[in-house]
């Protein structure tokens, strides 16, 4: 799991992530259909609660009641590819809107957690209380963050119009996890 | 010269000198010294003056219970008022300074305050300085205020860094003492996550600083492998030089890390403090105790110091405090320290037991002359201790020379975090001390934290808390045996005060507050134990009343008669050591204090070399200046370029939500006071949304995609509360209700293409096919396109400005190019990018109203929407919104201002009838907005007016002492261009 | 303070914002100004067990109802206000 | 009895005299007898069986009211009664600032009506308060800002008031150490009144007690009302844990418990309890004259005159009765001032405690008669308490002496809230967090 850090400073630097981002609820009476035709179109089981279902290629999380946030990886094209795919299969159930702009997708690489993520979230990321399939909403430096792992760290996604923001807490806060390594030697 | 450094022993590093300075005199010292130990170490005694009498002071207690030896340390911006010398880690090149002294330590003016001191006892401020009134803010003020205080901040800003980080535990053990280092291993092994938070560098508390046998090995040893033991354990997390300063609620615990206080400067990347959550579902807080000092005359003389304290000096530092040194203790801990100090090679000459009968003198004091029953009455030597004056048991009194004088009067347990959370103490006879009384849920004391002083008892006692608070959090792996060492005598008795002296007998040294002072507040009737503080500000000061609260409270219990605890019960209040304020803002400072929100469009905005401006938390673009423009040229310019060809800005600050489900229509019916209800698929209307309490609460646009379907928008400032609002009536009010709701704010970037050739542009970006004429695209129409190939569009045909325009909302990342396209292939039409300044003037051209007419005191009628709130549907406010009040015709409403002759008005300004006095009874309402308007040429502004939409015509006076102006305005409806609206519907 | 989402799980307060009293219920829509009034603006304010309403503004955007003790701050219980039957 | 007493500063009060007037010339007196001689400030009353008008809250308004009934109206029997020490609520508590830079008309009066009180302060009450005129600045950070401070100093002016709009450079004049450089929120100006200040919050408590002593007010400690006597729907006494009194009229002074005491009445009232927490920090030499809030987040401050820098923020936001916040509070207020004063970052905080604040539906307090006869109540001050104290214990004492609402309170009825007449400075909803 922990990646030992690359000898140049570039594992300090904050990873920006390119995915199409698909917002879905639903109101109550089509909460069933919902979560079948969704499943249908990704062949992803929607999962209960704050957990992360899927794979590599697509990915299902729990955001809310009856509240689902889709990532693919990828710029999307506007006019077909998945997120046009799942926006037909769910059209008429449940509200999809393209969330791909409203958010921007940054990655605390595993080696430097949990002492970077200590200085950015106030959630509990012990496997006890967040699992390996774990999601959350929550706030990273003052601002609204969608929480969840993928095999090489920790994704965070923040509102687009504060990615300037979002990108200097994660950067000093990779770079402070560095220099307190640094210190007292630890790995 | 006094102290000095022991030949052997103690944990410093003779292989390593440091040099340091006090003010400005060179001095070297050790690693592992403390300043304090450094200079005492250096013969240094002097180190400061008091707060009040300015008299002189020394080294008196050890950490964070040092009320004397403040200084300032560093020097420049990193300059550090009030610092503990008893807790700065000695390093190379350190710089101190003495503090509240003028012109020098030695030598200070102000200790005349001394020689007038009757006429500054307690509270004598409140008696005088009355008169002329006009002098208190004058002169008597500024002299308290200059002599008061203690040291000096810097006045530049902090040059360090600091962090805030949160860590989540099952086992919080604070203070890495025997009790600490017991509970933490009893816990780790049982499996449970633990955190130990030491505020030392190192690990072992008193072990460090007394001689003790712990099993087979010294107390030292015993600590040494504790805290290798709990290293080496994935689940515990040591975290030396961390203080846990205050227990809040859900086990939530603030802490703070000394990432670099032991370092000349922060390395790069590091902060120099890190604030730490705790939270952690149980505590253990082993944080000790405190040794409390006697009461006597000139009891402040350098030289008098905590038995502990000089103790410390001698086994951890290898210091002796003086060459002649008497030991006056009322418990059996003084007798362990004397012991200890012999051992370590300090000269103890006498030991006076307040206790009458003999004891068992130990080996090491066998050459020291003990005097049982006897009481310390006075301290003579001035600056520095050369004599004491003692009351013998058969009631002699003998004069004893020593330099240096060690006092244990007993130990206060630390309980400051026990009572975070608001619960009290309770008094303990047994140890006439406070313990506490009903506990923090989650919370455990041990040790002396407990009230158990020995060191076995501590040991057994730590180690049963760390089993047990792991074991509630569900570990109940076995934790091994408690550690095991000899249980020694720790007797105390209650003396506190021994009257009699000639001199000032002080209670609080850091606050100059006497035993007089105590009986001073006594006799006028300030006998609550916080009139007491208050009156006298006993317990008041950086030490936070650690050796100075009990002294207080006994002494005023005895002068009322009273028990201590009948006296009063001290409150114990966070944080349990200073914080400072930048570590508690860490990295939110500066421009990173809050985010700065950029819409989509803001690289053109500089591409175009706009003028910017702070718009809450949105960076917007104010204007585009031309050459030599200002910002009312250009915001004329691009105003005007709008009503005569086109513009286009970005309006994406606005808050957007889709609303979706059967029972969509209804429910947005029931949130807006004008009918939504009828709306057809494709179509836009305005939307009023009324509080609970029936006053306006936002304005926008409700958009209709399909039947179930609807995108509204509200004003940028109510984003997130509209939004919230809507969840409310969803999920609270409504949940019968069947529908979703999602907000679409960052996802879309919403231009707005204005003016009378915005359709022809708008024509040149859609993609072909697309048809935007008016009859496929109708006034208050919206249509779903594609554009600049391909992207997917929402048009909206609505107007702020009043004329033909449209919203077009494309995904945030098209923005620019949106934007960049509408410039260029408009550019011969002449369309220009337009700011909020220009937004500005164009919607007051119009009267529309914004933030400053929706100031959340308005009502449906003050803007002339009356017959809106007056619909019959139900939604919510409207009953309220119909109370007699805030439909009271009298009521200010929105008016049109034009100023005669051209004048100028501010908004701000107030308006009173035409010839009416500029005062309170005549002002009739206030200028909301105002703008120069280039389709009129002159100078317009919306208001409130007391009646206004029955006073078209009339003038009225627009008052503006604030500013010095005072002009005329002709009232007339808040509309000044195309009253019926036909441009925009063109 | 830390409150106990029935969605998100255990959060800090400072996650969500404050309504108030989740008592007494919503008047009908026919009640009158009065009723509303009271309804809007009184407050048994009790020192103790109180009924409360969060927004989980930070996190899933849930409105809870929230029973706590106003002179300890400790939390009983949470759940989704839409679930509250009163 | 007087009706209406006029302008405060025509009026004509009571002042203390007889022995140890305190002045320099009785402090060297004392002095050199080693101070055996000054007297109790104020005498520890037991309760007498009845009194014309009783109190029911010690702190600084039930004071002020006792004592403006004694020296003002000649109404002398009466007595405070306080549940513990005097002045152990929100008068012993709070940031000690006075100002009177309101926006509302319904608000102006009032409180500038009292800090024409505060300026006589001392002479009143022959005990110096340390009333220190020292200003009070209101930072701005935006144009919509700016405004908004014209429209309210233009208001302060209109009713005579001092106040002054200042310009970036203006407030850079009177407060260089300000971050006028890398702020997130720039500095654009600020409305200044130089009238406002501090004053030293227990010895306000302290001064109206002993002047009010002087006079014949009995001050009685440690007597907690435990309900209210009733006969036919009015009250004639209050249950204590020290005895029956009875009384003609009964006054509530106790903002902070306010719902709970009023509800042994059987109120229901407009009024949530919130916890404030204020900061204290380490001593230090002079650095800050004024009083300074920032505009762009939660940050007030001024500096005491034994040098430690006292400030605040905004309210935790949730309903409790517990006197203390929590820790996101406390970051949001130091963040606060690294953002508007950099250079504090070193100052320590010393102590942080709460208050319980009486937070009304408009965020505006409530000075009236109750629907029960003969029960009168002062409260709902919100975190403005402080600054109130003088005009409220003349505006209660007028109401509790004449049954006439002084003009100065008019706003400040009670069914002001059903009838939508409310006094909503900072514009928000029926929301008491948000005021």
């Amino acid at each position: 799991m922990a990646e030992r850090p690359p000898p140049s400073g570039g594992a300090t630097e904050p990873d920006r992530l390119a995915v199409t981002l698909l917002m879905v609820s639903c109101p109550r009476s089509t909460a069933a259909e919902t979560r079948a035709a969704l499943r249908q179109a990704t062949g992803v089981e929607p999962p209960e609660g704050p957990r992360r279902a899927g794979h590599d290629a697509m990915v299902i999380l729990g955001v809310g009641p009856d509240r689902w946030l889709v990532v693919v990886p990828g710029e999307r094209a506007f006019d077909d590819g998945p997120a046009a795919r799942i926006a037909a299969a769910l059209h008429g159930l449940a509200l999809v809107t393209d969330q791909s702009d409203a958010r921007a997708v940054f990655r605390v690489p595993s080696f430097a957690l949990p002492g970077a993520a200590e200085r950015l979230l106030a959630i509990d990321l012990d496997p006890r209380a967040f699992p390996d399939d774990g999601a959350a909403v929550t706030e990273a430096a003052g601002m609204s963050a969608i929480v969840w792992r993928d095999g090489v760290g920790l994704l965070l996604a923040v509102p687009r119009s504060m990615e300037a923001d979002a990108a200097h807490h994660v950067g000093l806060a990779l770079r402070a996890e560095a220099a307190a390594r640094a210190q007292t030697g630890r790995p | 010269m006094s102290g000095w450094r022991l030949p052997s022993g103690g944990l410093v590093d003779r292989g390593r000198p440091l040099d340091f300075r006090f003010d400005g005199r060179r001095y070297t010292g050790l690693a592992g010294d403390t300043l304090a130990s450094a200079l005492t170490a250096n013969g240094v005694r002097l180190l400061g003056r008091s707060f009040k009498y300015h008299r002189p002071r020394g080294l008196f207690a050890a950490g964070p219970d040092e009320p004397n030896a403040l200084v300032e340390l560093r020097a420049g911006a990193r300059r550090e008022p009030n610092t503990r010398a008893s807790e700065v880690e000695l390093f190379e090149g350190l710089e101190a300074a003495s503090q509240n002294r003028f012109p020098s330590l030695a030598f200070d003016l102000m200790g005349v305050n001394s020689i007038v001191s009757p006429l500054l006892a307690a509270g004598f401020y409140y008696k005088t300085f009355k008169w002329p009134s006009a002098f208190w803010e004058r002169v008597y003020e500024p002299l308290i205020r200059r002599a008061a205080g203690l040291g000096r901040l810097s006045g530049a800003p902090d040059p360090d860094a600091y962090e805030t980080a949160t860590v989540h535990a099952d086992v919080l053990v604070v203070g890495g003492g025997p009790a600490g280092l017991a509970a933490a291993l009893a816990a780790g092994r049982a499996g449970a996550r633990v955190i130990l938070a030491e505020r030392d560098a190192h690990f072992g508390g008193r072990l460090l600083s007394e001689r003790h046998v712990i099993g087979e090995g010294d107390g030292l040893a015993f600590a040494r492998a504790a805290a290798d033991e709990l290293a080496a354990m994935p689940n515990v997390r040591l975290m030396p030089r961390t203080t846990v300063f205050g227990v809040y609620d859900g086990g939530s615990h603030g802490a703070l890390e000394k990432v670099a206080d032991h370092l000349p400067e922060p390395p790069p990347g590091l902060p120099r403090q890190r604030a730490w959550t705790i939270v952690a579902r149980r505590s253990v807080v082993a944080t000790g105790s405190v040794e409390r000092p006697v009461v006597f005359s000139a009891n402040d003389t350098p030289g008098v110091m905590l038995a502990s304290a000089m103790r410390g000096l001698a086994v951890r530092h290898a210091v002796a405090a003086g060459r002649r040194v008497a030991v006056f203790t009322a418990t059996d801990d003084g007798w362990a320290a004397a012991a200890d100090m012999a051992a370590a090679g300090v000269p103890v000459s006498t030991v006076i037991d307040a206790r009458p009968g003999r004891r068992p003198v130990p080996p090491e004091l066998a050459a020291a002359r003990v005097i049982a029953g006897g009481l310390v009455r006075e301290a003579i030597g001035g600056r520095s201790l050369s004599t004491i004056e003692v009351v013998l048991p058969g009631g002699g009194v003998e004069r004893i020379p020593c330099d240096a004088l060690a006092v244990s009067g007993g130990h206060q347990p630390d309980i400051q975090l026990a009572g975070h959370l608001g619960h009290r103490p309770a008094w303990n006879d047994g140890l006439s001390a406070f313990v506490a009384g009903e506990l923090p849920p989650g919370q455990r004391l041990a040790g002396a934290a407990a009230g158990r002083l020995s060191l076995a008892a501590c040991l057994a006692d730590g180690h049963a808390a760390g089993r047990d608070a792991a074991a509630d959090c569900g570990f109940a792996a076995p934790s091994g045996e408690a550690p095991r060492a000899k249980d020694e005598p720790s007797a105390v008795s209650a003396l506190f005060h021994v009257p009699g002296g000639r001199g000032k007998a002080f209670v609080d040294l850091q606050h100059d507050v006497t035993a007089d002072d105590v009986a001073l507040a006594a006799r006028e009737g300030y006998v609550a134990a916080e009139h007491l503080k208050r009156y006298t500000t006993l317990g008041m000061a950086t030490d936070q009343g650690r050796t100075s609260n009990l002294n207080g409270l006994a002494i005023l219990a005895a002068l009322t008669g009273r028990t201590i605890p009948e006296a009063g019960l001290p409150r114990g209040r966070p944080p349990t050591a200073p914080v400072a304020i930048a570590a508690l803002a860490g990295a939110h400072r500066g421009r990173h204090f809050r985010p700065t929100r950029l819409p989509p469009t803001h690289e053109v905005a500089v591409e175009r070399g706009a003028s910017f401006i702070e718009a809450g938390a949105w960076l917007r673009a104010a204007y585009f200046p031309a050459e030599g423009e200002d910002w009312l040229a250009a915001a004329t310019r691009e105003a005007a370029a709008v009503r005569r060809a086109a513009g286009v800005t970005e309006m994406s600050t606005l808050g957007k939500v889709e609303v979706f489900g059967p029972d969509a229509a209804a429910f947005l019916q029931r949130l807006y006071a004008n009918a939504i209800d009828r709306l057809k698929v494709g179509r836009c209307a305005y939307g009023l949304m009324l509080r609970e309490d029936g006053f306006v609460m936002d304005d926008g646009t409700v958009a209709r995609l399909g039947d179930r379907h609807f995108v509204v928008t509200c004003s940028t400032a109510h984003a997130a509360d509209v939004f919230e609002h809507m969840e409310f009536c969803r999920q609270v009010l409504w949940p019968e209700m069947d529908l979703t709701l999602q907000s679409v704010t960052e996802a879309f970037a919403p231009l707005a293409l204005a003016g009378p050739r915005a359709r022809d542009i708008l024509a040149r970006v859609v993609d072909p096919g697309v048809d935007v004429s008016a009859e496929a695209l109708p006034f208050l129409g919206c249509l779903e396109v594609t554009l600049l190939g391909g992207v997917p569009a929402r048009i909206f045909r609505i107007s702020f400005s009043g004329e033909l325009a449209f919203e077009i909302a494309v995904p945030a990342r098209r923005g620019a190019d949106l934007m960049r396209a509408i410039l260029a292939r408009g550019a011969d039409l002449g369309v220009a990018p337009y700011g909020l300044e220009a937004l500005n003037i164009l919607r007051i051209e119009k009267g529309h109203p914004a933030g400053a007419e929706l100031d959340g005191r308005v009502t449906a009628h003050d803007l002339g929407l009356g017959a809106m709130a007056e619909r019959a549907h139900d939604c919510i406010g409207r009953t309220l919104a119909l109370r007699p009040a805030l439909t009271d015709p009298g009521r200010p409403r929105l008016v049109g201002l034009s100023p005669l002759d051209g004048a100028r008005i501010r908004s701000g300004a107030h308006l009173l009838p035409r010839d009416a006095a500029v005062v309170a009874g005549n002002d009739q309402g206030w200028v909301t907005s105002a703008a120069f308007s280039p389709e009129l040429g002159r100078w317009i502004a919306l208001g409130y007016l007391a009646g206004g939409h029955l006073r078209h015509g009339e003038v009225v006076r627009v008052a503006d002492p604030l500013r010095g102006s005072d002009a005329l305005a002709t009232v007339g409806p808040p509309c000044f261009i195309d009253p019926k609206g036909e441009r925009a519907r063109g | 303070m830390r409150l106990p989402c029935p969605f998100c799980g255990e959060r800090d307060a400072a996650e969500f914002r404050y309504r108030g009293d989740a008592a007494p219920r919503q008047p009908p829509p026919e009640a009158d100004a009065a009723a509303i009034a009271d309804h809007l603006y009184l407050r048994d304010n009790p020192a103790g067990p109180i009924r409360e309403l969060w927004y989980h503004r930070g996190g899933c955007q849930g409105w809870i109802v929230v029973e706590r003790d106003t002179r300890t701050h400790e939390v009983a219980a949470a759940f989704p206000a839409s679930e509250d039957r009163r | 009895m007087p009706d209406d007493p006029g302008p405060p500063e025509r009026r004509r009060v009571r002042r203390v005299r007889g022995p140890m007037r305190y002045s320099i010339l009785s402090l060297a007196a004392e002095a050199l007898r080693n101070n055996r001689g000054w007297p109790p400030a104020w005498r520890k009353a037991a309760p007498k069986p009845s009194y014309s008008v009783v109190v029911v809250g010690g702190g600084g308004h039930g004071l002020a009211t006792a004592w403006t009934l004694a020296a003002t109206y000649g109404i002398r029997d009466v007595a405070v009664i306080e549940k513990g020490w005097i002045g152990s609520g929100n008068a012993g508590r709070n940031t000690t600032i006075i100002r009177s830079n309101y926006l509302l008309p319904g608000n102006i009066p009032f409180y500038e009506l009292s800090l024409k009180l505060w300026e006589r302060q001392e002479a009143d009450l022959g005990f110096n308060t340390m009333v220190s005129q020292r200003g009070v600045l209101n930072l701005c950070h935006s144009d919509a800002q700016r405004d908004a401070y014209a429209r309210r100093g233009n208001a302060m002016r209109l009713h005579g008031v001092d106040a002054e709009l200042l310009d970036r450079e203006g407030v850079r004049r009177i407060a260089p150490f300000l971050d006028f450089d890398g702020a997130r929120f720039p500095i654009t100006g600020g409305l200044m009144q130089r009238r406002g200040g501090t004053a030293r919050h227990d010895a306000v408590v302290w001064g109206y007690a002993r002047a009010a002593d002087r006079l014949g007010v009995d001050i009685v400690e440690d007597c907690e009302a435990t309900g209210f006597l009733l006969e036919r729907g009015r009250v004639v006494g209050v249950e204590t844990t020290r005895g029956t009194i009875r009384a003609g009229k009964v006054g509530l002074a106790v903002a902070g418990s306010t719902s709970r005491v009023a509800a042994m009445a059987g109120l229901r009232l407009p009024i949530e309890s919130h916890v404030l927490q204020a900061f204290v920090s380490e001593g230090l030499k002079p650095l800050i004259p004024q009083v300074i809030t920032f505009g762009a987040g939660h940050f007030y401050v001024s500096q005491s005159d034994k040098g430690g820098l006292v400030f605040g923020g905004d309210i935790d936001g949730y309903n409790s009765w517990a006197q203390r916040g929590n820790l996101p509070t406390v970051r949001d207020v130091c963040e606060g001032a690294m953002a508007v004063m950099p250079m504090v970052g070193r100052a320590r905080i010393l102590r942080h405690w709460g208050g319980l604040m009486d937070m009304t539906m408009d965020g505006s307090p409530i000075i009236d008669r109750t629907p029960v006869e003969s029960l009168f109540l002062n409260g709902g001050w919100c975190y403005g308490g402080f600054k109130a104290t003088p005009a409220s214990g003349l505006c209660f004492a007028h109401l509790l002496a004449t049954g006439e609402t002084h003009h100065a309170a008019a706003a400040y009825r009670l069914d002001r809230f059903a009838e939508g007449r409310l006094v909503n400075e900072k514009g928000t909803g029926a929301q008491p967090n948000l005021h």
